[in-house]
């Protein structure tokens, strides 16, 4: 076992596998000579060369369409978007060149590309930069979503992702880069569509991923245990494909559901998985599912204003306790 | 039918022929030939219901595929937008396997999935077929990115619209290639209008070629009604590209005769009827047919004898699309991802 | 009361609001010469001029951004995408822009701004042409979102749009463009947020909207009737702000709910719907709630395999069998 | 301070001052002087942990900023980029106001929900402060439009980096703009570098007036560190723009001083120290204050004067911003959907 940061365990994943694959690139604004606008990129132009690693314009749209014009002729890109908010002036590409390719050419072409970056709030950014914008892309047929909330995680997925032969979509958590935690010694894959059980516990399933699940809902673990409330949390890591049996089990066993999540809540990925939970376990829950999401609003600047448009610790208790009756 | 290796040597040429053999001009009219043969029978099969959704028919623009795609080798590769038929045919596409896909057949190019705005031939090198203006420019800077990585010479030509040159996405695609040196000649289809949108009402600048300039990029403005002016022009855009990786804009001037698709009316409020027929009078494959009949390669009698084998050969893709099966159910769950 | 086809009732309310109000004025592709691509400006440009009627490039992001800063200075502005389906190489204006600009700017500058045009899937366009895209616009704060099924909706509703001071989505059906129904004679507006019981029933609550409600649902009513089953159809006609009230009062009635939409199924407004409702109505759902929607895949141009990917009679009676446990 | 009506009659001044009067070019210095101040202020507060977020200052560019907005009136518009606390003091809005709002408090600009990158000002004409980068040039586009729409003479200028040229929201806001004759200025602030990336890393063309080509755009390059040369060049276009309704592009050279962003190093691997202070060398408030001794308009006891002024200014607006009270916790909820 290493101790990492997230941004290690992100370049790990890709440092080894373009040692591994010569058609393996990246490609993004910064990620060569600025070594990425969060070091997550740190060295790699020094290593693979400019051939390899490739600053671009701001032109997201292109240089996205690039990475597919490539893929769909055997390279394998990884694209960096500096923050996936900037990817909504590329989300034509994603949607219809990426996604629908392989379909829609009846096999001829299909895109191994990985779209990565940071999403959701950091810190004072206002609403154009903290966006965590899972649900517009999981809605998309053809696409695989991603977003890990470990170090681990991160690093396993990551090689998973290139070495897919899918577009993938990959979210990361920029506020959590420089947070440190275990992986494993050498070579490893995590699979993609496999989730995991963070936390055991017995009395309600709190399922959430990436940041939320560490800042928010780890966080709210204490308070909870207070209470006399030992959840179980469970991290589907991969968003699409959703890996709902193991929520499932959960379900079956704590009869209560509580879903994280920092992107706005109309439609958001929660609101699958309490839609698709409460089918697949009607008759286990004993409470309606509950969401604790951004609230539904473009999120503002002040610090104040801001934590209290995202989840909470306070807003996950109480989502908590209601769906144990205990108000 | 092409009188096989009879290599007319060169210095027999007028230099208009540009040392191009026999067999190859001979191979160039037929496939013009069957271009607007191919076309004409997809708006009939149109007009009875077999074919649906969009169809962008390529008739009146055939000399700029041949001319442009006659320039290049089977490793280049080629992608357009949705008024794909005559391109692929031109790449060497099964033109049966077009007629097949139009008719939503498992025959297809793409199995009935994607029809006739998405035209797909891995083997062929065709790249699509892209049914969202301008964003297939980009996937081209991509395929081209992909032939320098690899230290390869081939080279991407992107087909578009006078229209698309509008869109952000040209804007970024352009740059990009010219920015990385990558072997990417873009041809704008430049049929004068956008739907019912002309260019001086679409565009700031006529000549579209002038596009470049943002880019320090080669460029040119080409007649494309004839086939052998396509051809020398596109064909130096390449052997530049080859040499030096750099790209090209060419805005070749030609026209549809028909609507916009298959839902769109010939003429109507945005151009004249009279306008059609003037440049009906310069049409492509009558205009290549007088070349090679002033220049000795061609007579009444080979005229008459391609016409009936094109015409046979279409009927032929009718007949395969009509008689091929629908796709099973089962592949609606097919292609989604690449396992 | 008159009747119209959906393409008359919705070029009525835009030659009412233009005759009402000098600020309104309408841009997109092909909109003023060509009388709109599928005719819903029809005689717009005779009337209003070229000042007021206007053709664009082909650069959505360009004419929505537009449309957005005329709107920010006092216009506004009516923008049609041809179809919805182009609307995302603007859908970082949409989401960044029209979305935000009221709340970023502290209240400086709002945005009364229309963007129309046609969803869904017409016959045999495939998949980058037929999408439903509902759910990537509701999923933004700061948006409004409207989908009508009748002529009498769409009249009343767009005119509520273009009177109203914030970004509005108005998705149209295009395979409904031709067909006819009533509306009344003179004036008259609907309320933007307020929903509509089609049909009344007691069996089974089926909410629905747009095509989705007429060609697929109301299809389904005698095959039901068949089996027995009294089904109300909801309209919610706004998908955001979403008439959840509405759907309670049903669903306390029936004590089931189908919800029944043309988009892709993960995160799609039915899941949101799904998930509201079984909160606000848990005691009274006596199944979870089913859904149907297009398959998760691109959808094909075959038409068979078309057919088979979007929302049919057979789903449907599916669904509300399962709900009733009927199988 | 400045020495109220005592307007310098034209024939005595060299006509590098064009004219202008003793006031406006006092009033200049003060607000460039105010703008370095201001930007300095921010920058320790941001280092105290009083501003957060992104935070782009405009030390290097402020010659930019008043000589171009200097050519406006009032009712004229301006949009700008993130990096656009310059602007908005040029454009009138209240230092006080701008710097609570890095504060993040309610009585900031736009009441601590946009922050530093998005400060707006409806009544001074000033349409923001926007963060993603070239989304910003279409709405400048839609406001010259509603300008020309209600038969205005207003103007709007355009402001972006230059790197803000490569993306496609760009080539479609000009287009749309030379297309339909519509009076706005776009001004490339062009500080060479977008992030650590150089303007000849990222564009295919070094001398950016020339992206205006492809419109056949009126297009200048001007030198950035001179507001005088900044004033000149942008009334022109701004005086072209009210007679003919026509844009015009202007590539203005100038230079960042500082890190991107307040979470950027000055310089790093992408440009060096020497490169930095050989721009400080000619720094365009010293250059203006050059001008403005050799041209007897001032001295140094003025100078002395009015940095004392200014600090005092910056200092009330800290003490302005810090006493202020942050938006009451129910803020969240408003300017959400306007009622
Ligand atoms: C982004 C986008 N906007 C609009 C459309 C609808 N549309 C399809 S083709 C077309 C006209 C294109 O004209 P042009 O580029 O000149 O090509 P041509 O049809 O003349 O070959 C339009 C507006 C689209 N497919 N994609
Ligand atoms: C679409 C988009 N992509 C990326 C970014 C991140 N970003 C913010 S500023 C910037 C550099 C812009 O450089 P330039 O346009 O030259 O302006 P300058 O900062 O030099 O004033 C980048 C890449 C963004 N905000 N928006
Ligand atoms: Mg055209
Ligand atoms: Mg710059």
């Amino acid at each position: 076992m290493a101790i990492v940061s997230l941004r290690e365990a992100l370049n790990q994943a890709m440092d080894e596998e373009m040692a591994r694959d010569e058609r393996v690139f990246l490609m993004g604004e910064e990620v060569a000579q600025y070594n990425g606008a969060y070091k997550v990129s740190q060295g790699l132009l020094q290593k693979y060369g400019a051939k390899r690693i490739l600053d671009t314009p701001i032109a997201e749209a292109g240089f996205a369409g690039v990475g597919i014009g490539a893929a769909m002729v055997g390279l394998r890109p990884i694209v960096e978007f500096m923050t996936w908010n900037f990817s909504l002036v590329a989300y034509d590409q994603l949607v219809n060149n990426a996604a629908k390719m392989y379909s829609m050419s009846g096999g001829h072409f299909h895109v191994p590309i990985v779209f990565r970056g940071p999403g959701g709030a950091a810190h004072n950014l206002a609403a154009t930069h903290s966006q965590a914008l899972e649900s517009i892309y999981a809605h998309i047929a053809g696409l695989k979503v991603i977003a890990p909330s470990t170090q681990k995680d991160a690093k396993g997925l990551l090689k998973s992702a290139i070495r897919d032969e899918n577009p993938v979509i990959f979210i990361e958590s920029e506020v959590m880069y420089g947070e440190k935690g275990e992986i494993p010694e050498g070579e490893y894959t995590i699979p993609i569509g496999v989730g995991e059980v963070k936390k055991e516990g017995t009395d309600v399933t709190i399922v959430s991923w990436s940041k939320a699940l560490q800042h928010f809902v780890m966080k709210s673990v204490p308070e909870l245990e207070r209470l006399g409330i030992n959840a179980e949390i469970v991290d589907p890591r991969t968003i699409k494909p959703m890996d709902y049996d193991l929520i499932v089990d959960s379900v079956k066993k704590t009869n209560r559901l509580v879903v994280v999540e920092e992107s706005y809540p109309f439609a958001g990925v929660g609101a699958q998985i309490s839609h698709e939970i409460s089918r697949r376990a009607f008759d286990y829950l004993d409470a309606p599912v509950e969401r604790v999401t951004q609230e539904d609003v473009p999120l503002p600047y002040n610090s104040k204003l801001e934590k209290a448009s995202l989840p909470n610790v306070e807003k996950i208790v109480r989502a908590v306790r209601k769906v144990m009756y205990m108000d | 039918m092409t009188d096989s290796a009879t290599v007319v040597a060169p210095k027999k040429q007028s230099s208009r022929l540009m040392g191009l053999s026999r067999e190859t001009l001979l191979k160039w009219y037929e496939e013009m030939l069957l271009m607007r043969r191919f076309e004409e029978k997809a708006a009939e099969l149109y007009r009875n219901g077999k074919i649906g959704g969009f169809c962008h028919l390529y008739n009146g623009q055939e000399a700029v595929s041949t001319g442009s795609v006659g320039a290049l080798t089977p490793d280049d590769y080629v992608i357009t937008a949705y008024r794909d038929h005559g391109l692929a045919i031109s790449k060497g596409v099964e033109p049966k396997a077009i007629m097949a896909e139009l008719l939503g057949k498992v025959t297809g190019t793409t199995k009935g999935k994607g029809g006739s705005m998405h035209i797909f031939d891995r083997e062929k090198n065709f790249l699509g077929g892209h049914a969202i203006v301008g964003s297939h420019i980009p996937l081209a800077t991509g395929a081209a990115f992909a032939s320098k990585y690899r230290g390869e010479k081939r080279v991407c030509l992107c087909y578009m619209g006078d229209g698309a040159t509008n869109i952000g996405a040209f804007h970024e695609g352009l740059n990009l290639a010219a920015l990385w040196k990558l072997p990417v000649i873009y041809i704008i289809e430049n049929n004068q209008y956008s739907m019912g949108t002309s260019v001086e009402r679409s565009s700031a600048v006529d000549d579209l070629s002038k596009k470049a300039l943002a880019y320090d990029m080669r460029r040119g403005v080409v007649n494309g009604s004839d086939v052998l002016e396509v051809y020398k022009a596109v064909k130096a855009a390449v052997e530049h590209a080859r040499q030096t990786y750099e790209p090209t804009l060419l805005d070749i001037r030609t026209f549809r005769y028909r609507g916009h698709s298959m839902s769109d009316p010939t003429h109507g409020h945005y151009r004249t009827k009279e306008e059609v027929e003037a440049y009906k009078s310069h049409d492509p494959i009558d205009l290549f047919a007088a070349i090679l009949k002033t220049e000795g390669i061609i007579d009444d009698t080979y005229l008459e004898k391609v016409e009936k084998k094109i015409k046979e050969i279409v009927t032929e893709c009718v007949e395969f699309a009509e008689t091929s099966p629908e796709p099973p159910p089962d592949d609606l769950w097919t292609d989604v991802y690449y396992e």
